[in-house]
């Protein structure tokens, strides 16, 4: 597999929110809006990222049995990080995501991708790989949110181009689910025209 | 990939290697970040505090008191300015939300009249509820300036003065509850 | 008085699957049986209340004195993973019988973030340790509550024409963005 | 180094070292073994799961073949010797060469060969006909006509002629999994085996009324005249019941029989044209593969 | 000997026989029932209830036909009526002052989400009508609850003023701590409220009108009693046991019955075929659930009406309760005498 | 209040057209064509071969195995072929076609109409009897009559139900036998209670035939050990059943069979064909037929020798009309669809029906609405519609745990079902699957 298309494939091939099904509850929880689905997006891909490197450097010295918990404390290691610094930098940000930062902890493309890709591949390879499914990650996020704004809210990235308010149920919970049927019905027949 | 075999001793180690490690790396960070967080903190509550009162010179977070009311606690940061008290930011709050607490900042004069309101937090409908935000809508600036003495501050439908958010009744009401609270409790011995 | 509230509104208003998005990769995952569901179920109320209980022990007796809450991330996590294979183990001494009913779920709840959310959540609210206990084992039973209503809902749909491009998850999300619209009823009555 | 960096530190290793504890004796305690050959072969077969193998999917049969002693009886169709073989290498055991098969459907009966004398109108299912009466025709051997074999195709192999009203089968595509086999509630269709470029010989038929009976409903009956039975040299027809049946095995595709049958109830398929032309063969429609001679209607 | 008969005899397996009732009869049947209920719509509301009720049904109708047509690319059906009814329903429980875009999005909501997105009538696991009715006002709760006044018989047909519905003054007023006697004196009397004269949604104010639509369902065998009367029920029992012990904060049953959507939800929501339960038992509890939840929203929720979301949870439960309350099997326990 | 049976059930209309017309002979045939298999179970052996010449009454088939009956021919003449033919299951079996020329009877029968109503043979004598007269159900079903009444070891029978409750529509061969041959058929009933040594007997009849009912009460006056109970008209009340519900308050047990509940039912065909064979000698060579229809000139019941061709009672019922779309042999609910009416009477017949071309053709079917009406309606308390969905989706486990094999097959689902789902097609597949599946079990 070149590079590239490993870099690529989670965008849509192997997206991890429309075809991997992993991840939900972030994607769900935060996308109220674009701006939002991409600050947890992008933390996801700092995490998933960094844990990919340090997974992938240390993967010869662990034995077997603590895979597992040696990945879930280099996770949440970041993960806490990312709390923290988002708290000192970015309060707003990090009081909108709320619960879901540190439940990144628990995000199951994280740990997926560190046992699944990182504990057997190189480096570089490992690096790339987080990178492209983060982004994978957030574009879903981030596709989500739109939608979940233009209808809702009728704005995007904050953006307002209707009069008065949009159909608020898609803000509230019940439309998060619904959208993401609907996106992932498209996403599927998308990939399986592409394929 | 059973690459290595487990036994006792390497897994001990590894582990431990691996939570050293982090650990350490984590103190670090905290330690870094320790200071940007509460600055960020402090931002928050004086831009909160500055955005209803007049401008001040003190830290009114130093001088903060307390007075327990209706099973909770208001907090009151009073502003000084050149040691003269310019007016005192309560923090009060409701529990008659549409949907649970709502906590807002109502900055007093020390004749009792508001100078400004700021909503700190709440679980509002977005689209309904959350009207109450400034930068969703001006509804808020009808309390602007207005001194309950000869004010009603509750909404027209129950015989005050105040247009609630429409569709929102529910929280408009909540919203002048607290609002009342901090007045009342203000005027009732909270002022020092 | 109190803990009827934290109950219902843990099971009804503020259901973790429907309304709280905590714990949806099962919810997705483990519903195409009813039987299935109601085994998850089963091991995630064990586990949640379980968790909740020792995480809230280190809340207050280790980090806070020691002033490292911001390490919760990391030691809950930790200690739910240890926590859930020492269940395991013990219950495969103590109860055999519950242990084939729950085993093979056990190690899915790991990475389930409703237990770390629930967790979580009870410190955050600043609940005693019998109110975490309580809202714990409530949150599992709206879990379980959803679950099973979703599972028995996805089963009959099994036999049901469904449009080629909707079945599988695609109609689970739809199914569960409907239920929770029904739950938005719920809205108020604590 | 202050207390804070000291606390967590402490803290977290020594956490670290309670869950190694942990896990060492969980690993001592359930050493769940799964022959990891399971995986392995379950690799190399096709994941079809279409049950051709005799067992319920793909894995089964793996666990299966990994606990077998000789691979006697076991044979993925899809897969077909190449994958046992692969699958016998990994294992250690010796694979049973299998001569590949393919379904041939054994009834000719097509709309115009065999006039409709009622009208069926109830579910469309050929075993709910065949368990209510002989069908809309009056042969009670032939093809119903409604699809359960092609139901039952996982691989796209058949389709149903809307002219014949006969299920049809494409060579290429059909890895003689059994299941249009199992399916059929008249047991028309048969696996035979597969011979070079797909060529095939076989009686279309499976009627076993007695000649004079059979024509009166169906025109390229097998009458059970045993034409064809005298004439092979290699004794691949077996007559039975007023019905002749080429043994696949046996047949060497000498194409003697074809031309005897007075009802053209043999099939050849896949055979270049012929060079002496028969007289009574009708010209074969352009791409036709099945050389039918026209029969008188009677 | 077929000589005579000039075309192919048919052949197909028992029964020969089929009784005269067929999808579209039954669904003609709902509509009929209906009537009552459209009439005093139009006579307390003016017009526009005949055009929300058109804008409704033929939104419906173009929805379902394109969507079956274009997105499944199957046979339409939409001769069956079934989305008929859904229309009507969907109008008959919206205010007659609604715009008409949000009752062509309600339809859309209604069938394209609520009843194509499974495959169409039948499968569906949420009643259509309902799902679009509480999308529209989750989403739309401004002009949801903005209640034309009703004109009575005689009044002219222009002035509309907004007026709440019954349960929304006994909300508010509880909300204010107002004592129930107070607030009784801005609601209408139960005889008015009887044959429909309160504010509301267009279809759902005629309790008299409703009932003759259900002695009509039952008499043509559509629906049974099972469900409108255990649902109808449940909320009378559960009101007037808290009505008993605290007058003051309570409404009286009656008044629970005759407010709100509960008589034409329980008599044509909860009753639809594919969303309620197959067997007695299981629509009697299915009946009591409603009732339990819709008492408990108006009581104790935010939300002054509860019906409709009563039955939609409850539509969520019909599969559980359909796979526990079986029919009794013939010769499953055995007792002899 | 009539008894009935307390679940389901439906009430097509009954259209007996054919009830005030008195059962009449049918003239012997040309040819007959006897089928070796006219009963459930074993087909009996051949005992004449092709060029032979038999008498009317002459046994020309032996039963083979315990569940299998004797066949006799009903007419004399030259068998002229043993061979396969098409019957009334739709295939071509054995049968044993005859060349008719005289009427000669073997002698030992009987031949007087004389009524002998006084039991003068032992209870075993009776069942040796009805063995050798190849007495079948009549009902339906054709079940050898000699099994039903050798009560397995430790199970009692104590009641004896006579079944005239015919309650297909259509059909009226059973009314019209129990008003004209009322003695005989309480004969024949008191016969079976005696080989069964039952002291109870109770006769079911439909309360839409009065006048049987009260013509058979006002015989079983005579024996205080029978009465007749008028039944509502509710079908499927002629469901063994459904009957023993009604009228004993037992309920036989899922998978069971009446015995079980100490219970034997017989249909009033049957009971006539006991008096004959016991009190006459005379085996099971001929029965009662309708042939009716909405178009059919003259409805009529007709006394015809077993072997007769269908076409030919057509015939003598003014001929096939013109318009007629389907041929059913029995009743509309449960009567099976012919292609051809060439094939014989068997002891099953219990009539034709000749259906108009409009009313042949099913309705198209729609998506079930899961109305329930299909629920409501099956007696045997089971789910149709779910039945046949998991049938369609070939879940045969659940086909086989939601109880399918309980099925009666009585069309009531089919029949009431407003969006027309063949829905007991498809519960049909799914019992013979069910069916393999458990044999495959063994
Ligand atoms: C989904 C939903 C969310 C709502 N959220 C709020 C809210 O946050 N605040 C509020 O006061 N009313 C809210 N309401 C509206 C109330 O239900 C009710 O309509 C309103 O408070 C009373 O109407 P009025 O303000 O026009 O008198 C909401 C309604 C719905 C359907
Ligand atoms: C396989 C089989 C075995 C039967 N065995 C007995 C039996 O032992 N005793 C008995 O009284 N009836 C027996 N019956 C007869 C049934 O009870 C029943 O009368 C018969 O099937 C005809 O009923 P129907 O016309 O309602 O279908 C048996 C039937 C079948 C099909
Ligand atoms: C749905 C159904 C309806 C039946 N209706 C009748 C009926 O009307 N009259 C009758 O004699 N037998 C009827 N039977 C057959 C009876 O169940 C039973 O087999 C018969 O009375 C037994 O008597 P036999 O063995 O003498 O035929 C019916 C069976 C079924 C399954
Ligand atoms: C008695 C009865 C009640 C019905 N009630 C509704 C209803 O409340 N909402 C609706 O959308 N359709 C209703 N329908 C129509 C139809 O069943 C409905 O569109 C299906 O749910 C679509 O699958 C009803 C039909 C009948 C026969
Ligand atoms: S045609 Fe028959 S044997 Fe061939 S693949 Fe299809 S089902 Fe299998
Ligand atoms: S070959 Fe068999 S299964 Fe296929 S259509 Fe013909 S009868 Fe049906
Ligand atoms: S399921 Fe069987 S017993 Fe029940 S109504 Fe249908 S045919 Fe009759
Ligand atoms: S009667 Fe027909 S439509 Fe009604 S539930 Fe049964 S199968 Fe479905
Ligand atoms: S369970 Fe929450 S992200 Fe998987």
């Amino acid at each position: 597999m070149s590079q590239l298309k490993n870099f690529t494939k989670g965008f849509v091939q192997e997206n991890p929110v429309f075809v991997l099904f992993l991840g939900l509850c972030p994607v769900l929880g935060t996308t109220t809006s674009a701006i939002n689905g991409m600050g947890m997006g992008l933390a996801t891909t700092f995490v998933l990222t960094m844990s990919n490197v340090i997974v992938s450097l240390i993967k010869n010295f662990i034995p077997d049995k603590v895979r597992i918990p040696s990945f879930i404390v280099i996770i949440a290691s970041f993960v806490t990080i990312v709390e923290l610094t988002m708290q000192a930098f970015t309060p707003v940000l990090f009081d909108a995501l709320g619960l879901f930062i540190p439940l990144i902890v628990v995000n199951c493309i994280v740990l997926g991708r560190a046992e699944a890709f990182a504990s057997k591949n190189t480096f570089l390879t490992s690096v790339i790989d987080g990178f492209g499914m983060g982004l994978g990650f957030t574009l879903a996020l981030v596709m989500l949110g739109g939608v979940r704004e233009i209808l809702g809210s009728g704005s995007l990235f904050g953006i307002k181009f209707i009069q008065g308010d949009g159909m608020i149920l898609f803000v509230l919970a019940p439309g998060a689910f619904i959208v993401l049927g609907y996106l992932i019905m498209l996403m599927q027949k998308l990939k399986s025209k592409s394929a | 990939m059973a690459k290595k075999e487990s036994t006792l001793i390497n897994m001990l180690v590894a582990l431990f290697v691996v939570t050293f490690g982090a650990s350490t790396a984590l103190g670090f960070i905290y330690q870094i970040t320790k200071e940007p967080i509460a600055a960020a903190k402090l931002a928050r509550k004086l831009d909160a505090i500055q955005n209803v009162l007049p401008e001040f010179t003190n830290n009114p977070n130093s001088e903060t008191y307390k007075m327990p009311i209706d099973g909770d606690t208001l907090r009151f940061y009073p502003a000084k300015k050149d040691n003269e008290l310019v007016g005192t930011a309560v923090e009060t709050f409701t529990k008659q939300g549409f949907s649970g607490e709502i906590k807002i900042m109502v900055g007093l004069l020390p004749d009792g009249a508001i100078y400004n309101v700021a909503v700190l937090e709440h679980k509002e409908t977005p689209g309904l509820g959350d009207k109450m935000e400034r930068k969703k809508s001006d509804w808020i600036t009808q309390f602007e300036g207005k001194n309950p003495k000869d004010f009603n501050i509750s909404v027209k439908k129950d015989g005050g003065d105040i247009d609630a958010i429409t569709a929102s009744t529910i929280s408009s009401r909540a919203f002048c509850e607290a609002v009342n609270r901090a007045y009342n409790a203000y005027m009732e011995g909270g002022k020092k | 008085m109190e803990y009827i509230i934290i109950i219902i509104s843990a099971i009804f208003v503020n259901n973790i699957v429907l309304m709280k998005f905590l714990g949806i990769c099962p919810f997705i995952g483990v519903s195409n049986k009813v039987e299935t569901a109601i085994g998850m179920s089963g091991a995630v109320m064990f586990v949640m209340v379980l968790a909740t209980l020792v995480t809230y022990l280190i809340q207050t007796f280790v980090l806070e004195p020691l002033g490292i809450t911001f390490m919760q991330t990391i030691i809950f996590i930790l200690v739910i993973a240890s926590l859930v294979q020492m269940v395991e183990i013990v219950l495969k001494k103590i109860s055999p019988a519950l242990f084939q009913a729950l085993g093979i779920f056990l190690p899915l709840i790991t990475t389930n973030c409703a237990v770390l959310g629930v967790a979580i959540l009870s410190i955050q609210n600043d609940y005693n340790l019998i109110e975490g206990v309580v809202f714990a084992a409530a949150s599992a039973l709206g879990f379980g509550l959803a679950l099973l209503l979703f599972s028995s809902i996805r089963e009959q749909l099994d036999l049901a024409e469904i449009p080629e491009a909707m079945k599988g998850v695609p109609i689970a999300f739809i199914v569960a963005g409907l239920l929770a619209m029904a739950f938005m009823g719920f809205t108020g009555i604590v | 180094m202050n207390s804070v960096l000291l606390f967590t530190i402490i803290s977290l290793s020594l956490l670290g070292l309670i869950a190694a504890l942990i896990l060492y004796f969980i690993a001592q305690k359930f050493k769940v073994y799964e022959d990891p050959r399971i995986d392995k072969v379950e690799d190399i077969l096709p994941s079809a799961n279409c049950g051709g193998c005799g067992f319920p999917g793909c894995r089964n049969f793996a666990e299966v073949l990994v606990k077998a002693d000789t691979f006697d009886d076991l044979f993925c169709p899809v897969g077909g010797n190449e994958v046992m073989a692969q699958a016998a290498a990994l294992l250690g055991k010796e694979a049973i060469e299998v001569d590949p098969k393919v379904a041939v459907v054994r009834c000719s009966g097509s709309f115009e060969h065999r006039p409709r004398t009622n009208f069926y109108d109830g579910a469309s299912n050929c075993t709910i006909v065949h368990n209510l009466y002989t069908g809309d025709t009056d042969c009670p051997f032939g093809c119903v006509s409604l699809g359960e074999c092609v139901d039952a195709c996982d691989f796209e192999a058949m389709y149903m002629d809307e002219k014949t009203g006969l299920p049809v089968i494409i060579d290429e595509k059909c890895v003689a999994c059994g299941a249009c086999v199992e399916a059929c509630p008249r047991d028309i269709i048969e696996l035979r085996k597969r011979n070079k470029k797909d060529r095939k010989i076989f009686v279309s038929c499976i009627n076993e009324d007695k000649g004079g009976i059979a024509k009166q409903y169906c025109a390229v009956t097998c009458t059970g005249c045993t034409k064809c039975f005298k004439v092979c040299e290699y004794d691949a027809i077996i007559m039975n019941n007023n019905l002749a049946f080429i043994d696949s095995e046996k047949c060497k595709l000498c194409r003697k029989c074809v031309t005897e049958c007075p009802t053209n109830a043999i099939h050849e398929i896949n055979f270049p044209p012929r060079r002496i032309k028969i007289e009574t063969e009708a010209k074969p429609g352009e791409g036709e593969q099945i050389s039918t001679k026209k029969v008188s209607n009677n | 000997m077929y000589e005579k008969i000039n075309k192919l005899i048919t052949v197909s397996p028992s029964p020969h026989v089929h009784s005269a009732g067929s999808t579209q009869k039954l669904m003609t049947g709902v509509l009929i029932a209906l009537i009552p209920a459209f009439v005093i719509g139009i006579i307390m509301f003016g017009w526009g209830t005949l055009i929300v009720t058109g804008v409704a049904v033929i939104s419906c109708l173009v929805f379902e036909y394109v969507i079956q047509k274009y997105l499944l690319k199957k046979e339409p059906s939409v001769t069956d009526g079934s989305a008929v009814v859904t229309g009507v329903l969907l109008a008959f429980s919206l205010p007659v002052n609604i715009p008409f875009w949000l009752v062509i999005l309600g339809s859309l909501v209604a069938i394209g989400v609520g009843k194509m997105t499974f495959g169409g009538l039948g499968n569906n696991p949420f009643n259509p009508a309902l799902v679009g009715r509480v999308f529209l006002f989750i989403s739309f709760p401004v002009q949801l609850t903005t209640w034309p006044a009703p004109k009575g018989f005689g009044t002219s047909l222009t002035d509309a003023i907004t007026g709440a519905t019954p349960l929304g003054i006994i909300k508010e007023g509880l909300r204010n701590s107002d004592s129930m006697d107070t607030i009784m004196q801005n609601i209408r009397s139960s005889k008015e409220m009887l044959y429909g004269h309160m504010g509301g949604s267009l279809g759902e104010v005629a309790a008299i009108a409703l009932a003759i639509g259900f002695i009509y369902l039952i008499m043509k065998k559509i629906i049974t009693w099972h469900i409108p009367i255990t649902i109808l029920g449940t909320i009378a029992l559960f009101t007037g046991i808290m009505w008993l012990i605290e007058p003051t904060q309570n409404a009286s049953p009656v008044f629970h019955l005759l407010t709100g959507g509960a008589i034409l939800g329980a008599i044509f929501m909860a009753t639809d075929y594919v969303t309620s339960p197959m067997t007695p038992k299981g629509m009697i509890i299915f009946g009591v659930g409603i009732g339990l939840i819709t008492v408990v929203i108006r009581r104790f929720g935010a939300y002054p009406e509860g019906i409709q979301f009563g039955i939609l949870i409850m539509n969520a439960f019909v599969p559980l309760i359909n796979s526990y309350f079986k029919p009794k099997r013939f010769g499953e326990e055995v007792k002899n005498g | 209040m009539l008894k009935s049976f307390p679940r389901g059930g439906v009430h097509p209309a009954e259209n007996k057209f054919s009830a005030g017309n008195q059962i009449t002979k049918l003239p012997l045939p040309k040819t007959v064509t006897i089928p070796l298999s006219q009963h459930i179970g074993t087909p009996a052996e051949p005992t004449v071969q092709r060029g032979d010449m038999v008498k009317t009454g002459q046994l020309i088939g032996k039963y083979k195995g315990f569940v299998s009956s004797n066949i006799h021919s009903s007419v004399s003449g030259k068998v002229l072929k043993v061979d396969k033919a098409l019957d009334s299951s739709g295939y071509k079996r054995t049968s044993v076609v005859i060349e008719v020329n005289e009427d000669i009877w073997i002698t030992k029968i009987d031949r007087s109409s004389d009524l002998r109503k006084e039991i003068t043979v032992s209870g075993d004598e009776i069942i040796n009897k009805i063995l050798d007269a190849g007495i079948v159900g009549m009902g339906g079903a054709a079940f050898p009559s000699h099994v039903k009444m050798s009560v397995p070891k430790g199970k009692k029978c104590d009641i004896l139900i006579l079944n005239g409750v015919e309650c297909e529509p259509y059909l009226t061969s059973d009314h019209r036998l129990m008003l004209e041959k009322g003695e005989e058929i309480l004969v024949g009933f008191r016969l079976v209670m005696k080989a069964l040594n039952v002291k109870k007997g109770m006769v079911g009849i439909e309360n839409n035939k009065p006048d049987a009912i009260s013509h058979l009460s006002q015989i079983a006056q005579q024996y205080p050990e029978l009465e007749v109970f008028p039944l509502k008209v509710k079908y499927p009340q002629g469901g063994e059943k459904q009957l023993i519900k009604a009228l004993t308050g037992r309920e036989v047990p899922s998978g069971g069979l009446p015995i079980d509940v100490g219970v034997v039912v017989h249909n009033i065909g049957t009971a006539y064909a006991v008096y004959d064979a016991v009190q006459k000698n005379k085996p099971l060579i001929e029965r009662v037929v309708t042939v009716t229809g909405n178009d059919v000139k003259k409805p009529s019941n007709f006394l015809v020798r077993i072997g007769t061709p269908l076409n030919q009672l057509v015939e003598a019922a003014g001929g096939i009309p013109a318009q007629t779309g389907k041929i059913v042999n029995g009743g509309p609910m449960m009567g099976k669809a012919m292609n051809s009416l060439e094939v014989p009477v068997t002891k099953g017949t219990s009539g034709i029906l000749l259906i108009p071309e409009k009313e042949s053709k099913r309705k198209p079917f729609r998506p079930c609405i899961r109305c329930a009406k299909c629920i409501s309606v099956c007696p045997m308390g089971l789910e149709p519609f779910l039945l046949m969905t998991l049938t369609e989706k070939e879940i045969f486990d659940r086909v086989e745990k939601d109880k399918a094999l309980d099925c009666i097959e009585c069309g009531s689902c089919s029949y009431i079902c407003p969006a027309n789902r063949p829905l007991l097609d498809y519960i049909r597949l799914g019992k013979f699957r069910v069916g393999q599946i458990i044999r495959n079990r063994k």
